[in-house]
């Protein structure tokens, strides 16, 4: 397998780089396979990879409708923290954290991670508390943390307006220092080019159609390019499209698939070095290391497939921006998408078994899902490698649905992001 | 105090106003209008004037049942619209269709509890009547620029072609909401809540302030 | 955005005016005290969510305040028809 | 005249208004009319900028919204810097501030540009993901690094001086771009009695025709476009927008235009007027006449500045009178450009060459050209270009059929200019912003709009119909058909007649191949503005990364500020080859809003500052700040918190406050509670089931505490409902969540239970309510009414009517602070009078006002709940211990019943709300402390509940505190451990929530 290095960027442009060999093959399915994952996104990706370095399976398929990492992967803005509120949340999302902490060394893949610290902005009483909760929690759970005053806020972050003319002065935030941003397509390619390098095979435009259930239990897909494959256990990680997939495997599940838009500013000078949010003001925003203003936006109000939103979603979301750092307001808006973020009555993810045997969802992460993606694929390949639920996952089973057995992070996750 | 008492009466409704002696207060009292329209410009392209405490009632019923629809034209003289987004006007008397079952009447302010307690008396069945003139203002906004104002704060089409004198719709303005009236070729009524009314007034300064704004008292 | 239909106002107005209630023709039990978990459990929080075709509640919120249902097709956004509560579709998936 | 490039005469600049500008600390002089870039050239100004990655100097391009370089930093004064502005859209105007963005010490004499020399072979596409791996701790420095070259412009350091606003719009049709096609839709629709809007981006309509000398009806087509603009002017019911861009095509045919008021004026708006004004459009049909974009042909060194498009040079020299150089050579796939040619030479300087790709063309421009005795090279291409500042000279060489290698030797011709053209590319951004994918046509080589569910039709360049004639033609058809949809009358528009002429067959040419491999060629760019070359696109694809979403997302492409509209449909076409696909097969990236970019502070428009959300006031707001309050914002209402007088603390004003409160008696404006008049024979029934306790005998007069659930069986809000009549009750909601509960019933009733006689109307704002509490409050009351309000005839959770300080009123007596309480609610018009009467009696009695913080500090000692403070949506009645406000056997299932007996509901160590004594009285837990029972545990400590509310008492002398504990209701008199932030092991007793008056005795007095 080839190494990346500076000394290896080098060699090869004495060669003018025609020598590169390709980051994945592009095989033919087998027949048969160990593992499907469904869903070449950054968590159905991180899944395999981890399946074949972890528990040593790499006869495994990812079989993804379109390109690796084209879906929320490729559209989120990339902000990864992990202090949440309830003990299940915040083990799962530090679980991630301590593997994007040192990442790009595992995947020899510079997926440039960059913790530059995470403010969340509290402008109501209630906020505060609501703060207080939350970073008393984390830090208990070995999360770091810390609660910060309005002038304490300014200094990290001096563009903020901290005034008292703001419609909702700031009062102070929580801070993350381990938080911060990655480059999501790189997270993808790593994980696809590690997967593929230990074995595993990559299935591009190739779409599932649906799944082969014998008396209660899926023993492979069928797909459109390449016919019925094989497997011995079926895990889905399809985001958006979660409901439609479970739908032909004949359950329903308790989701519901949203719009969620952003924004990127045109590249400027460094000038944000943290990410800032606001759950009240209802915005957030970093500086890319390309120079762009990466700001979300809230989810819109209905469900769709589109990968497009509602304009006013976006207004309100520069509005905010504006109220937040009145000095963007001359700065230039450059573009805007969508995904499609499937979301949970509790924002909280699904990793879960299902009514049918052998076959895994692992969906429902709803707007925060990027910050997740190496701590989802990790524990959700233990899962599927020892057909148990790994400890982490545990409590995020679909049927949490029926016994009550919420996990209510509305708080945490806030905004969308 | 007058608690209407009557066996059969299954609300409770009053008089709510105070003898004369005591000045009522409307929404965009404190905004000293009278003073604003002495001390500012006469002439521009938007003109806005408050008609303060007037009689407000909510009136919920049955468009279907005629008992009701003939008791609410005796009460009022005339009778409630039925074709959405409309409005009618008898004399001191305008009913504007809210919903099919929900009309804002306003009155004169000093006989708004005597509407009140002909609806008791008239009307049968399940209805209601509800006194919300203190929650509520009216705001008239007329001149040639008045379209604009609207345009800037309203997503209603009001085009003439789209909004004729009499229409009425509820309907988002700014970031509040108010039930808009085209009464005249260049006149606009809006329904202000009281608690957004300071911000209202703001948003329509700001938003005149291009045409010029002139304010009667 | 979308500029939607009010069955009641009788006019097309700007999505500001409207809020989305989510899945519609979802009935709850008539004895709920007899539902098991499972089945209060998915009367509360599961749902079709479909990828076409779908019947959802909206309410003219900043309008008549009437809740009515919509099919609207949720890849291309087309609205296909309104219709009161208690109404049933006429546009139905195939 | 200095300036060089300009002609004698010619274009649609005013020579006669000569502007000064400075451009990098020079100073320089255009005319009116120019654009920052016309002026710029004119000036023999070659340089504007450097690229992003390696740093190479780079000239003008295009000249309108495809320029990829001339991003240019604007402004006077700090406040009204704007980055990132394209010099080619800009007009000129006196005074104009501007400068490159890139390049260091400054844009001449680059240091980086050594570096991007150096370095360049060492950074093909994705070069990062594959370096600055090692050692992990150095990735901070490294990314310090490398965060410095981000960005062109920068962000002004102070707050904008300009306004912004909107306007929202409904037409009939909305016709976006005023060229030939735009306007002959926009005339047969407005003829025909239909609203229209048009809009272009340019500062005047006429599209491509203020570039070209052609004439249209008969006369110079600048002078038909007059006509037919005027024509539209005065129509009422057409919208006319110049120096506006539609950047947005949304669903249901919403589009959202950004026009530019004052942004040719000065870089601040004149006297307050409004910078630029956001157009919300609806619009029941729409006609794209969005044009194409030239398409730049792919060859060595192409970055050179001097090298440029076809079509700019023409319309820099047509519609400004500036010639961008002296020598120029043409390297061309296709007829059209030939003009460019020939207005250079009637310009009167010199051509040193057509080149043209294909063998053998004829046609009636190419013919014109070798009449001009100009040397046209068939066959062949400019394979390379010299120069570093300023193109010196070309390599020229003859090319096989298709355009695949070079056959011929090499030959050098001088020139200063190269002007080059590979077709055009339709701009179908728009028709892809709803989900539309463009469709590939091999007629004109171009993608066209694609399959779209929008009302909406095409007309001219976009379809790909790029001949004059034919898009006054298809406008007038896209017109016609617009009417006819609307069911409007057809009108009478004649057809005004244009020049035909000949053109023979273009080349499908992209990439034009160089004697050394591409990996071994010069950098071959192909998107200017991020430094990605032919080699980094097919380097992407040896790489595996085949989908064109990959190539894009690996390389960068079209990721700029000018989103790839002069290079993505090469950088397919190179993509395609490599990977032997057709470009339909290899398909194309789509693009999304904005077109251009749009200043942040007009999407806001006067959505900022004071008027950035509502601030919602009672009818004693003026009292309140006359007398000091502090605020609190609760959802958008702004009500007091506290009210400290001259030098008091906060907490000193809390402590006199609540003393006050219960040793006298204190006031509280309640106005913001949620209130709801509810009516009709099925109301009773109706609470039953919306709240957890029983309605069905409550007593006319009386009123009752209340929990509202979800299905889920939480608690959501709560409130006191009060029997006005039979079938009349008063509902109260939080201050928050009064919309909510509203929307809640509503709901119910309309979807749920139709059948129920019910109607709910909010009264919230029509009632001013003010609530007196203390021992003194009855003594208070009875000094303003005559009704009797004695203790015999008026018990606590009575309501009665009274009249209070002369006015009407409801008087509620309940207690949300343990005291003898009296609620006032009078008709807000009078509000305020009887607010200030209570005070005018009430001084002898040191009646003192407290806001929201005493009302929670009094409440918390009572140990009664506030919904959203010590609730948060995963909590049911019996975790609050509030199982008395549950009735389990009442015949329907209320709302939340079922929800709450669900197995993870009934657990017995769920956590529960108790009271908490710090053992040292003095320490007041902070709200949101998490308690442990075993201090000593390591981390991850298991938690146990965390403390919802906490206060310093007055009062009792200490600190009280509500919390959430484990199985706490069971657990009384035991110890709970809160570990703080600040290292402190703080150890406290669970105890009852009510400190105070368990019996509740007080508010029976």
């Amino acid at each position: 397998m080839q190494q990346y290095s500076g000394f290896g960027l080098l060699k090869h442009s004495l060669s003018h780089h025609e020598n590169w060999q390709r980051v994945w093959r592009n095989p033919t399915p087998k027949k048969k396979y160990d593992v499907i994952i469904v869903g070449g996104g950054g968590h159905g990706l991180a899944t395999a990879y981890y399946l074949a370095k972890e528990h040593n399976i790499t006869n495994v398929a990812v079989i993804e409708k379109g390109y690796l990492g084209g879906g929320n992967t490729a559209r989120n803005t990339t902000i990864v923290r992990s202090n949440y509120l309830w003990d299940e949340a915040a083990h799962l999302y530090e679980h991630a954290m301590k593997l994007w902490e040192g990442l790009s060394q595992d995947l020899n893949y510079n997926v440039m991670f960059s913790q530059r610290g995470c403010l969340n902005l509290g402008h109501t009483l209630q906020d505060m508390r609501d703060i207080e909760r939350r970073v008393n929690a984390n830090r208990l759970n070995g999360i770091d943390g810390e609660v910060l005053d309005a002038k304490q806020v300014n200094e990290i972050v001096p563009i903020l307006d901290c005034s008292d003319n703001a419609r909702y002065p700031v009062m102070g935030a929580s801070w993350q220092p381990r938080a911060g941003v990655a480059r999501h397509d790189a997270v993808a390619w790593g994980f696809a080019r590690g997967a593929d390098m230990r074995g595993v095979d990559l299935i591009q435009q190739t779409e599932v159609t649906d799944f082969i259930i014998e008396d209660g239990t899926v023993v492979g897909v069928k797909t459109d390019r390449y016919g019925d494959i094989k497997a011995d256990r079926v895990g889905c990680v399809v985001a958006g499209h979660s409901s439609v997939m479970a739908a032909k495997a004949g359950f329903e599940l308790p989701l519901e698939s949203h719009p969620l838009q952003a924004l990127v500013s045109e590249p400027i000078k460094p000038i944000l070095d943290t990410v800032v949010m606001s759950n009240h003001v209802h915005g957030y925003a970093s500086q890319s290391d390309k120079g762009d203003l990466v700001i979300g936006a809230g989810i819109d109000s209905y469900t769709g497939y589109g990968q497009r939103g509602s304009y006013p979603t976006i207004e309100h979301t520069v509005q905010a921006i504006v109220e937040m750092f009145p000095i963007f307001s001359r700065v230039r808006m450059n573009r805007q998408w969508g995904g499609i973020v499937d979301t949970c009555p509790d924002a909280c993810p699904i990793i879960s078994k299902t009514p049918v045997k052998n076959l895994f969802f692992n969906c429902g992460w709803g707007t925060g899902g990027f910050k997740a993606t190496p701590g989802s694929g990790n524990v959700f390949a233990a899962s599927l490698a020892k057909g148990e639920m790994h400890e982490i996952a545990e409590p995020f089973s679909m049927f949490r649905f029926h016994n009550g057995a919420l996990i209510d992070e509305h708080g945490a996750a806030g905004v969308a992001h | 105090m007058s608690d209407v008492k009557n066996e059969t009466a299954t609300v409770s409704i009053m008089n709510q106003l105070a003898d004369a002696s005591i000045q009522a207060q409307s929404p965009l009292f404190h905004a000293d209008l009278a003073t604003v329209a002495k001390s500012g410009p006469k002439t521009g392209g938007v003109t806005f004037k408050e008609e303060a405490l007037l009689g407000h009632l909510t009136l919920r019923l049955n468009a279907e049942n005629p008992d009701q629809m003939k008791a609410a034209e005796k009460v009022l003289g005339v009778a409630v619209p039925t074709q959405p987004l409309t409005s009618v006007t008898k004399g001191d008397v305008v009913v504007r269709w809210i919903a099919p079952d929900e009309w804002l009447i306003t009155v004169p302010g000093l006989k708004a509890f005597e509407y009140e307690a002909a609806f008791q008396k008239e009307m049968k069945g399940h209805f209601q009547v509800v006194n919300v003139s203190g929650g509520q203002t009216i705001v008239k906004l007329s001149g040639k620029n008045a379209k604009d104002v609207i345009k800037k704060s309203s997503p209603a089409d009001v085009h003439d072609s789209q909004f004729p004198v009499g229409k009425v719709v509820n309907t988002p303005f700014a970031k509040s909401a108010v039930i808009l009236r085209r009464t005249g070729e260049n006149e606009f009524e809006l329904v202000i809540r009281r608690s957004f009314s300071d911000y209202l007034w703001l948003w329509i300064q700001d938003a005149s302030r291009e045409y010029g704004l002139v304010v009667e008292a | 955005m979308f500029y939607i239909y009010c069955p009641y106002c009788g006019e097309h107005r700007e999505e500001e005016e409207f809020h989305n209630h989510g899945q519609a023709h979802i009935e709850r039990p008539l004895d709920p005290d007899s539902c098991t978990d499972e089945e209060w459990g998915n009367y509360m929080f599961f749902r079709k969510n479909p990828k076409g075709l779908h019947h959802e509640i909206w309410v003219h919120a900043v309008g008549c305040r009437k809740f009515f249902n919509v099919t609207r097709d949720t890849v291309t956004y087309e609205i296909k028809e309104v219709y009161k509560m208690g109404e049933q579709p006429k546009v139905v998936a195939k | 005249m200095s300036q060089k490039n300009r002609l004698q005469s010619g274009g649609r600049i005013d020579r006669s208004k000569p502007l000064t500008f400075t451009y990098n600390g020079k100073q320089y002089e255009g005319f009116a009319g120019d654009t920052l870039a016309s002026a710029l050239l004119a000036n023999g100004v070659d340089l504007v900028g450097r690229s992003f990655k390696y740093s190479r100097p780079r000239g003008i391009v295009a000249a309108g919204a495809e320029e990829p370089n001339a991003i240019m930093q604007l402004g006077a004064t700090e406040a009204t810097q704007v980055p990132n502005v394209r010099a080619t859209q800009q007009e000129l105007f006196s005074g104009l501030v501007s400068g490159s963005t890139n390049g260091w010490p400054n844009v001449d004499m680059d240091i980086m540009g050594l570096v991007g020399k150096l370095g360049g072979k060492m950074m093909p596409p994705g070069f990062y993901y594959k370096t600055f791996m090692y050692p992990q701790s150095m990735w901070e420095t490294y990314e310090k690094v490398i965060r410095q070259a981000a960005g062109l412009g920068r962000s002004p350091k102070e707050y904008d001086v300009d306004i912004y606003d909107k306007m929202n719009q409904h037409c009939d049709l909305m016709v976006v771009g005023a060229g030939p096609a735009g306007l002959m839709a926009a005339l047969t629709a407005a003829r025909g009695g239909a609203r229209v809007i048009i809009a272009d981006e340019q500062n005047e309509f006429g599209g491509n025709l203020l570039s070209s000398k052609e004439t249209v009806d008969g006369k110079a087509a600048a002078a038909w476009v007059a006509s037919v603009t005027k024509e539209l002017e005065a129509n009422e019911n057409v919208i006319v927008l110049p120096r506006s861009t539609v950047n947005g095509y949304h669903d249901h045919n919403f589009l959202t235009i950004h026009q530019r008021m004052t942004e040719h004026l000065a870089d601040r708006a004149p006297n307050g007027q409004i910078r630029a004004r956001y157009h919300r459009v609806r619009a029941k049909w729409v006609v794209l006449a969005t044009g194409a974009h030239e398409r730049p042909l792919v060859f060595a060194n192409n970055d050179v500045p001097g090298v440029m498009l076809a079509g700019a040079v023409s319309t820099y020299i047509n519609r400004y009178g500036v010639v961008p150089g002296n020598e120029l050579v043409l390297m061309t796939t296709n007829d059209n450009a030939y003009r460019t040619a020939l207005d250079w030479h009637d310009a009167g300087r010199k051509v040193q060459a057509i080149v043209d790709t294909r063998k053998n063309p004829t046609g009636a421009l190419v013919e014109a050209a070798r009449e001009r005795g100009i040397t046209v090279m068939a066959g062949s291409a400019v394979i390379d270009v010299q120069g570093s500042k300023r193109v010196s000279g070309v390599s020229v060489a003859s090319i096989s059929e298709d355009g695949s290698k070079v056959t011929g030797s090499v030959k050098k011709l001088s020139a200063d200019t190269v002007a080059s053209s590979g077709g055009w590319s339709p701009v179908v951004h728009l028709s892809c912003h709803t989900g539309s994918r463009p469709q590939w046509n091999d007629e004109i080589i171009g993608f066209v709009p694609g399959k779209t569910v929008q009302k909406q039709l095409i007309a001219g360049a976009v379809s790909g119909n790029f001949t004059t004639s034919g898009a006054l033609e298809q406008g007038h058809q896209a017109g016609a058909e617009a009417l006819e949809k609307l069911g409007l009358k057809a009108a009478d528009v004649a057809v005004p007649a244009a020049a035909e002429v000949k053109e023979s067959k273009p080349m499908a040419l992209f990439h034009i191949p160089h004697t050394k491999p591409t990996s071994q060629a010069p950098k071959q760019f192909v998107d200017y503005q991020n430094d990605v070359t032919a080699s980094g696109i097919e380097l992407a694809c040896r790489e595996g990364f085949e989908s064109i979403e990959h190539v894009k997302r690996y390389t960068a492409m079209g990721f700029g500020t000018d989103q790839g509209k002069l290079g993505n449909i090469n950088g397919m076409a190179i993509a395609a080859k490599f990977l032997n696909q057709s470009i339909p097969e290899t398909g194309t990236t789509i693009f999304r809003p904005n077109y251009t970019p749009i200043t942040f502070g007009a999407i806001a428009g006067r959505d900022c500052k004071e008027l950035f959300d509502p601030e919602r006031y009672s009818a004693m707001h003026k009292w309140h700040l006359e007398n000091g309050a502090k605020f609190e914002d609760v959802g958008q209402w702004k009500r007091p918190w506290y009210f400290p007088k001259a030098g008091e603390s906060m907490q000193e004003a809390l402590n006199r406050e609540c003393l006050a409160t219960r040793e006298s008696i204190g006031i509280l404006d309640a106005s913001t509670l949620g209130k709801i008049d509810i009516q009709g024979k099925d109301a009773r029934e109706f609470l039953g089931r919306v709240y957890a306790n029983a309605w069905a005998k409550l007593p006319v007069g009386r009123c009752r505490y209340g929990l509202m659930l979800k299905e889920d069986g939480m608690v959501f809000d709560d409130g006191v409902t009060s029997c006005l009549g039979e079938n009349h009750f008063l509902m109260t909601t939080t201050s928050g969540g009064a919309a909510t509960v509203l929307n809640w019933l509503e709901f119910y009733h309309q979807t749920e239970w139709p059948e129920l006689e019910v109607y709910f109307t909010s009264v919230t704002d029509h009632w001013a309510t003010m609530t007196i509490s203390g021992p003194n409050s009855r003594k208070l009351l009875e000094e303003l009414t005559d009704d009797d309000v004695s203790k015999e005839n008026f018990k606590f959770m009575d309501w009665k009517p009274a009249t209070v300080a002369g006015v009407p009123a409801r008087v509620f007596r309940i207690s949300f602070t343990g005291e003898l309480s009296f609620e006032i609610n009078v008709q807000a018009n009078y509000g305020l009078h009887v607010w200030e009467k209570l005070f005018e009696h009430g001084a002898k009695y040191n009646l003192t006002p407290y806001g929201t913080e005493t009302m929670h500090i009094l409440r918390a000692e009572k140990g009664f709940i506030i919904a959203g403070q010590d609730t948060d949506g995963s909590v049911h009645p019996y975790d609050l211990g509030m199982g008395w406000a549950v009735s389990m056997n009442k015949p329907f299932s209320f709302i939340g019943k079922r929800g709450m007996q669900r197995e993870d509901c009934v657990r017995a160590d769920r956590k529960q709300m108790v009271g908490i004594k710090t053992i040292d009285p003095n320490i007041v837990l902070p709200e949101g402390a998490q308690g442990v029972f075993d201090p000593t545990a390591s981390i991850p400590m298991p938690m146990v509940g965390h403390v919802t509310s906490s206060y310093w008492s007055a009062n009792l002398g200490r600190s009280v505190a509500l919390a959430f504990v484990k199985g706490g209701l069971d657990k009384m008199g035991e110890k709970v451990y809160y570990p703080l932030v600040d290292g402190r092991m703080v150890e406290a007793e669970i105890c009852s929530p009510i400190f105070l008056d368990p019996k509740g005795e007080r508010q029976n007095v």
